[in-house]
């Protein structure tokens, strides 16, 4: 049997590092029995949480990477352990010493992107609202009542530009006064807080709040739950506060107003899967769900885990950069789910959880099956 | 509680209150068996559970150990004899073990009449048994006392044995006078817990047989210079002198005089 | 059922003067019935036939005493719940019950006798053995009700195991609260404190104690209506772990006075390391000691109060911080301290080493969540010693007729129902004599027997039943087989010219009448239930029997 | 309780009872008008299981055993029915009953408040309500009652079938610091558990009974030996594990619970019955109840107690037993019942006895030599 002692400059370094609430674990086993990862896995959330508390902590490993920051065992830890906390000092740490385990590797890439273009993809800055052209958006100004930030992934990417498109047409339809930042926003930082990157972070956080002075920025509407979070939740770390709403909570509100009309129909059986960044942090629940059961011809079914208890699409908490065997990936179990209640389309509101999905949905092969779309570009089909 | 609960049961069964199984005396069973009962059912608290301290329910499951190869002895059948441990909210068992016992009873046929037994053979046997408990308390009096492990009744069966019971009846003993040594001190007469032993002055003592409970009480305080009372087993008890030679000899001899 | 069948019936029976239905006998009006019926018919035997004599027996038995009757001439047959309760579905089969029922009630209840309920005189003084915390709060809340105390003390000091104790989890100064509650105890003019005592002998029963004690006062001869044990317990002291070999393993109550005395080696402990369990759930010691988990988490806490650099291992099996102690365990938690669990088949072990010229002892034991062995090198190791009953507690148990329980802590009557009286009448028990609990607890138990004793010695006397046994000489054989099963010292087996005889004291009897069926020849007789009562009742169930002619033959 | 003035020495307390409909002196706990009373309702003292109607006897060893009309009545609903006043044959019905106030006068006030079991219904993880055979321990324990709703056969609400696999879930409620929870832990429940398990394997021996927790709290006199015994009973595990109750088998309505192992995995198991072992929260109205009568309460909303004098409030005169005082069991409920009686008796004791009259009897007959002469009472 493996002899070790406590050590104590790791304990320190994990304490330092934000993992202090480690130390309220007893042990309950709780985290591991909701850990999504031990439906395709096994993964021992409270075994890193003692290693970390005797400072025994492996950071070489793959393990400490492998929470998604869904937010499943926190909301239930009986000992409010903080369990996203510690994963992300542990991370802090090895990001100090720069150690990247094989799957984690891409996230030096990536940092690279974010550091010079501010955005993981490396992309050209000028190119982040190449997907607004010919769509009846303008420039935010300081006279502009709302600030669209669409997120790295609807700006470039193929498939989610269309979802940021949706988006504005919608405003436009309901003459909501909006304008868009473009090359002047950074990634809001989120997600590589999270892969412990806290200098990072720092810098796309500051230069972001910066541009929102400076332009004049109030009140912002999100596309993705994580910037969403992040303005709303992290940014006030700064002695700042914007008034951040997620693009499901304005367009219920623009409804519930009568300034948007819902005139078509839309006959499908449509499950909606709750992000964990929208929903289980962020306790949006509602209304995603009140917009689709005022979609007439709409039917919703909610999957046998929803709202609170959620499964995770994979991607958070950095994951979306790293690489998942076909075989680990939640969001496949999640779109099989849905298959198997007889969803036609598979609808949620974060980039992330889009981009895993249609990713399951290729990768199982599923393409005719079911279909994958962001709510905004639901409702967009029916106003 | 099964009365409270107003759960429905068997009507045959007449209850009769102690307020301790330990009560329940190896003489009330048979006595209920000589009044033509079919069934002796004995209630007590769980095991481990006295209202009191005695733990008398312990005794009481021993007394029925004992008092049910005792039947197997006489030729009834012991199924006629229960014992159940419950507390008082076990109404539901109450009901359900009555139930099955009555059920099990009437399978059995009436007393006696189930086992082909003739009314007086019965009795006759009953009786006998009646007369003997006192004997039989003394003899098996350390046994009785003994705590059964209460986590395996599948053990208590082969507490008592047959052969043991058999032997019990075998080894009965009498208790006699002889007429030679007796000195008609009246000492044993004095004792006998029971007014056994009939003792008149100058007269040869005799035990009245059907009233002696084989206590032994008046083979221990016969004076040891007379050791006129002797203990017998397995022979028949010699009938006692006829009255007119009783008169012990000193007496006769002042009588010559 | 048909009730009046049942009285037409009734009326059939023998020695039956009177019958009649009732709507609810046990209404004022018609147990007012009942008592006029005996004036005026002149009865003598009263049965009612109605329901269980568990609720309502007392109260008819009143009927009787307002009507001039002895209370034994009552006799219940209970028709409710044998009967019509039970047989709702089958009238006729109930109702033919419920005869056969009055009829055994009426064979035994023509051998009823009149019987006398004792009263018995009450001392009102108390005696209270134990000068802890538990004693002394009985004590003082018995005499501020006006009685007088004789609180008997084997240290030459009040206080006991409190002494040791500084602080609660809760924080409070154990020690102010101790010497307050000295200083009233001596300032009750009702408490007599005897201290350095030794209990030489004690007799009597319920009411009437007579204790003999040898004190630094001299010898004395204290009598009393009731007896209060708080004797306490103590510190269990191991011989493992290098307890005794070792300065540096101490017990949970020797660190908390180091913690107490702010001594230097607290100040300057780089880690500790507490082992809980220590003589507790063993083999030999089978029970949980209670207070160790909390103890070991209050003076982890203070640790870590007066130095907040100290690293704390807590070495468990389970945590057991109950109610509202479990936040500190928590909080123990918070502030750092570490928690490993331990299966009793993997015990932690301790040895001496020697590191950097520093003398440590190393610690190792599993971790079954890291599956790897944790080896921790502490400055002190502290064990949570189990709580023990004292030696002493056998001898009090004989002299007082006070059960002990399997682990030689003091044994209640019965768990839930009389949590501070002994199943002897007149004995109270209270504090960690009954079992470890923390200060709080025994204060509360302490004030609960206290309440106790003030239920038994605010009356002049006690009234005890009359259905106990008594012996007839002359049938008694002396053979003890009655005296060795009473559990409650009732019989005395002694010499007479005519040999060993049983002889019975009715207080201690509580009527069980487990000597009665032992009794090889019925020498010995529970009152009430007498073998021929019974033998009787017995008999009328047979119903080819002309009842009862033998039955009246022997009640006449 | 509507209100209470005064002081330590002479409170005056005004209660209102509320009316039963039912004369106390008239009924005899026949039960005619139960079985009449065409008003079904869900049993309250079977935590709703079985039905009852809605003039009944509350349970079977009520005192009195009598019964009481209860608001689902229709006549005091909508003025209709009444059948019951009808069947009932002695008068006992009485629906002109108004609550009445009383005022007594006393030297000292007991609150006795007890506890308020946690309703798994506060967090939806419990799945309480959700799947058909999650059931509390408060319900197990009625369904392990003769009296209880399947007359004491285990049986669950699915299919009424006997479970004989059956799971219980510790610290429901409790050591938590979660929205919902309770942080304390409620003392109570490892042992209630290990009985519930015990009367399982009396029930039914082949039982498989798995109990789930983290740590067991045997730390009462006794408990010890009582864990142990419940411990080896075979096919019956402790599993040292909180758990996630993951699914319900929509055909079988069995349940799934995941835990975890030590060796750093989990494992998932299927139950028929999942019993949650539900702690012991404050009394409903305890806020109120210590605004009437001037007390505080505690952090947790328990009555709060002089630390080292448990049975004692923070206003003189009045004391507390039980468990309004913090989660306790059974013997330190009545231990402290008699502590907080006798501090009541050292408050009072200048006037002890004044109240009481001594009850005098006529002379005693001597009935020596007579012949005996039987009165028999048969009541109705």
């Amino acid at each position: 049997m493996e002899v070790v002692a406590p050590f104590k400059e790791v304990i320190d370094e994990i304490r330092e590092s934000g993992g202090e609430a480690v130390q309220n674990c007893f042990q309950c086993g709780k985290c591991d029995t909701l850990c999504p990862w031990n439906d395709v896995t096994r993964f021992s959330v409270r075994r890193i949480v003692r290693e970390a508390l005797f400072g025994l902590s492996e950071i070489e490993k793959e393990e400490i990477w492998r929470c998604t920051t869904c937010g499943r065992c926190p909301t239930l830890c009986p000992r409010d352990v903080k369990q996203i906390d510690d994963m992300v000092a542990l991370r802090r740490i090895a990001t100090r010493y720069n150690v990247y385990p094989g799957p984690v590797k891409p996230i030096r890439t990536i940092n690279a992107g974010l550091q010079s273009r501010g955005n993981p993809f490396n992309e050209e800055r000028q190119k982040r609202k190449e997907w607004a052209e010919g769509l009846p958006v303008k420039d935010f100004d300081d006279k502009t009542e709302y600030l669209y930030f669409p997120c790295c992934y609807l700006s470039y990417d193929p498939r989610l530009k269309r979802v940021a498109m949706a988006v504005v047409k919608i405003l436009d339809k309901a003459r909501v006064d909006f304008g868009l930042l473009g090359e002047k926003e950074n990634c809001c930082g989120e997600s590589i807080r999270k892969t412990g990157n806290e200098d990072l972070y720092v810098r796309l956080a500051k230069e972001n709040i910066k541009t929102f002075i400076e332009n004049g920025v109030k009140r912002i509407i999100t596309s993705s739950p994580h910037c969403f979070h992040t303005f709303k939740n992290e940014y006030p770390q700064f002695m700042v506060n914007f008034e951040v709403i997620h693009v499901t909570q304005f367009f219920y509100k623009l409804l519930k107003e009568g300034k948007l009309r819902i005139n078509g129909h839309y006959r499908k059986r449509i499950a909606y899967h709750d992000p964990c960044y929208l929903g289980r942090h962020n306790k949006v629940f509602d209304e995603p769900r009140e917009i689709l059961k005022a979609i007439p011809g709409l039917e919703l079914i909610e999957f046998e885990e929803s709202k609170m208890e959620s499964l995770c699409c994979g991607m958070g908490g950095g994951r979306v950069w790293m690489e998942t065997p076909k075989e680990e990936r939640f969001s496949n179990k999640k779109v099989e789910q849905a298959l198997n209640m007889g969803a036609e389309e598979l609808v949620t509101s974060c980039p992330y959880c889009i981009t895993a999905f249609e990713d399951s949905r290729l990768v199982l092969g599923l393409g005719e099956k079911i279909g994958i779309k962001d709510l905004t570009e639901v409702l967009e089909e029916v106003v | 509680m099964a009365g409270v609960s107003r759960l429905q049961y068997t009507p045959e069964i007449r209850i009769i209150r102690v307020m301790c199984s330990g009560r329940v005396d190896l003489a009330f069973v048979f006595r209920a068996f000589l009044n033509k009962m079919d069934g002796v059912y004995i209630g007590g608290c769980r095991l481990d559970e006295c209202n009191y301290t005695t733990h008398g329910n312990y005794h009481a499951l021993t007394m029925t150990l004992l008092a049910k190869r005792i039947m197997e002895h006489i030729g009834l059948y012991p199924e006629r004899l229960r014992i159940e441990f419950m507390n008082a909210s076990m109404g539901q068992y109450f009901a359900e073990t009555v139930n099955e016992m009555v059920k099990k009873i009437k399978e059995l046929g009436p007393v006696g009449v189930g086992e082909g037994m003739s009314e007086e053979e019965l009795v006759r046997r009953i009786k006998e048994i009646l007369r003997l408990v006192p004997y039989i308390k003394i003899v098996k009096r350390e046994k009785l006392k003994t705590k059964l492990d209460k986590n395996s009744p599948e053990s208590w069966n082969e507490f008592f044995t047959a052969e043991e019971i058999e032997n019990l009846f075998k080894e009965i003993p009498s208790y006699y006078i002889e007429p030679e040594k007796c000195q008609a001190c009246m000492t044993c007469a004095r004792r006998c817990p029971v007014d056994a032993i009939d003792s008149k002055r100058g007269m040869v003592h005799v035990i009245d047989q059907d009233k002696c409970i084989k206590c032994g009480t008046c083979l221990d305080v016969c004076p040891p210079k007379f050791r006129a009372v002797t203990k017998l087993i397995g022979v028949n008890v010699p009938p006692p002198p006829p009255e007119e030679k009783r008169l012990i000899k000193r007496e006769k001899e002042k009588e010559v005089a | 059922m048909d009730v009046p069948s049942v009285i037409e019936y009734a009326w059939r029976l023998p020695n039956v003067v009177h019958a009649q239905g009732q709507l609810f006998s046990c209404s004022t009006e018609s147990t007012k019935q009942i008592m006029e019926a005996i004036k005026e018919h002149g009865l003598n035997r009263v049965i009612v036939a109605a329901c269980t004599p568990r609720t309502h027996e007392p109260t008819f038995r009143d009927s009787l005493k307002e009507g001039g009757l002895n209370q034994y001439f009552f006799e219940f047959a209970n028709i409710r719940e044998h009967c019509s309760w039970v047989h709702s579905k089958e009238k006729e089969e109930a109702t033919d019950k419920s005869k056969e029922l009055l009829r055994m009630s009426l064979a035994r209840a023509l051998l009823l006798e009149p019987l006398q309920e004792f009263e018995l005189p009450v001392d009102k003084r108390v005696l209270v053995i134990g000068g802890g915390i538990s004693g002394m709060t009985c004590a003082l809340s018995i005499a501020s009700q006006g009685f007088d105390v004789y609180l008997i003390e084997k240290e030459r000091e009040l206080g006991g195991l409190a002494r040791r104790i500084y602080y609660t989890i809760e924080g409070k100064d154990v020690q102010s609260y101790l010497r307050d509650l000295v200083k009233r105890v001596y300032s009750e003019p009702r408490i007599h404190v005897f201290l350095g005592a030794k209990i030489l002998s004690a007799t009597g029963y319920v009411g009437n104690f007579l204790t003999k004690i040898e004190s630094e006062r001299g010898v004395f001869e204290i009598r009393h209506g009731a007896t209060v044990i708080a004797t306490g317990a103590q510190e269990f002291k191991p011989n493992e772990y290098l307890y005794g070999q070792s300065d540096k393993v101490l017990t949970g109550l020797e660190l908390e006075e180091l913690i107490a005395k702010r001594d230097e080696r607290v100040i300057s402990a780089g880690a500790v390391v507490m082992i809980q369990c220590v003589g507790s759930r063993t083999e030999e010691r089978n029970y949980c000691s209670r207070v160790c988990c909390s103890e070991s988490v209050k003076n982890a806490l203070k640790l870590k109060e007066i130095n907040p650099n100290v690293d704390i291992y807590i070495l468990f099996r389970d945590m057991r911080t109950y109610g509202f102690k479990e936040d500190y365990y928590r909080e123990a938690s918070k502030k750092g301290v570490r928690f490993i669990r331990y299966e009793p088949q993997k015990k932690p072990s301790v040895k001496l080493v020697k590191e950097s010229g520093k003398e440590l002892i190393r610690v190792t034991v599993f971790d079954p969540i890291l599956e790897k062995t944790l080896e921790i090198d502490a400055d002190l190791v502290s064990l949570a010693v189990a709580v023990i009953a004292p030696e002493s507690n056998k001898e009090i148990s004989l002299l007082y007729n006070a059960q002990l329980g399997p682990d030689d802590f003091f044994k209640e009557a019965h768990v839930k129902l009389r949590p501070v009286d002994f199943s002897t009448d007149g004995v109270y028990l209270c504090g960690i004599a009954h079992y470890p609990k923390h200060i709080d607890e025994a204060i509360s138990q302490a004030l609960g027997a206290a309440g106790r004793v003030i239920t038994l010695i605010s009356h002049d006397t006690v009234i005890a039943s009359g259905s106990v046994c008594i012996v007839d000489e002359k049938r008694c054989m002396g053979c003890g087989a009655c005296s060795e099963i009473c559990t409650y010292g009732a019989i005395e087996i002694y010499e007479t010219k005519q040999g060993k005889k049983a002889r019975m004291n009715p207080v201690l009897c509580k009527g069980c009448g487990l000597c009665n069926s032992k009794c090889p020849t019925g020498a010995i007789q529970l009152q009430h239930y007498r073998d021929e009562q019974l033998f009787a009742q017995i008999d009328a169930a047979n119903p080819e029997k002309e009842i009862l002619e033998e039955v009246k033959k022997v009640a006449s | 309780m509507s209100d209470v003035e005064g002081e330590a020495g002479d409170f005056r307390v005004t209660l209102v009872k509320k009316p039963r409909y039912i004369r106390e002196d008239k009924c005899t706990g026949c039960t005619t008008c139960v079985e009449y009373c065409p008003v079904k309702i869900p049993d309250p003292f079977n935590q709703e299981i079985s039905k009852n109607k809605a003039v009944h006897i509350y349970f079977s060893q009520a005192i009195p055993l009598i019964t009481y009309i209860d608001e689902n009545c229709l006549y005091l609903k909508e003025k209709k029915c009444k059948i019951c006043e009808a069947v009932c044959k002695h008068e006992a019905i009485d629906f002109s009953a108004k609550p009445e106030k009383v005022e007594i006068n006393v030297g000292a006030i007991i609150l006795s408040l007890g506890f308020e079991p946690y309703d798994p219904r506060l967090r939806d993880e419990y799945k309480y309500g959700k799947f058909k055979n999650v059931v509390t321990s408060m319900d197990y324990e009625r369904i392990l009652s003769s009296t209880g709703p399947y007359e004491g056969e285990i049986r669950r609400s699915s299919d009424l079938r006997h479970p004989h696999k059956i799971a219980w879930v510790q610290c429901v409620g409790s050591r938590q610091v979660i929205e919902g929870g309770n942080s304390y832990c409620s003392t109570v429940c490892c042992t209630y558990t290990q009985k519930q398990v015990i009367l399982t394997k009396d029930h039914d021996p082949e039982a498989e009974c798995v109990v789930f927790h983290n740590d067991i709290r045997s730390y009462g006199k006794d408990f010890e030996r009582f864990f142990q015994r419940a411990e080896v009973l075979p096919n019956v595990r402790f599993i040292r594990s909180y758990v996630n109750i993951l699914k319900e088998d929509p055909v079988t309505n069995n349940i799934t619970i995941r835990y975890s192992t030590p060796d750093g995995g989990v494992k998932d198991e299927e139950f028929e019955m999942v019993v949650l072992s539900v702690g012991l929260c404050p009394p409903k109205g305890a806020s109120l109840v210590a605004e009437k009568f001037g007390i505080e309460l505690n952090e947790h909303r328990f009555c709060k107690v002089d630390s080292f004098v448990p049975v004692t409030t923070s206003k003189k005169g009045i004391f507390v037993s039980g468990a309004f005082s913090g989660p306790i069991d059974i013997p330190e409920s009545v231990f402290g019942s008699s502590g907080a009686a006798t501090k009541c008796g050292e408050l009072l004791n200048y006037r002890r006895g004044k109240l009481a009259t001594q009850r005098v009897y006529p002379e005693e007959r001597d009935v020596r030599g007579e012949e005996p002469k039987v009165g028999i009472f048969v009541c109705y």
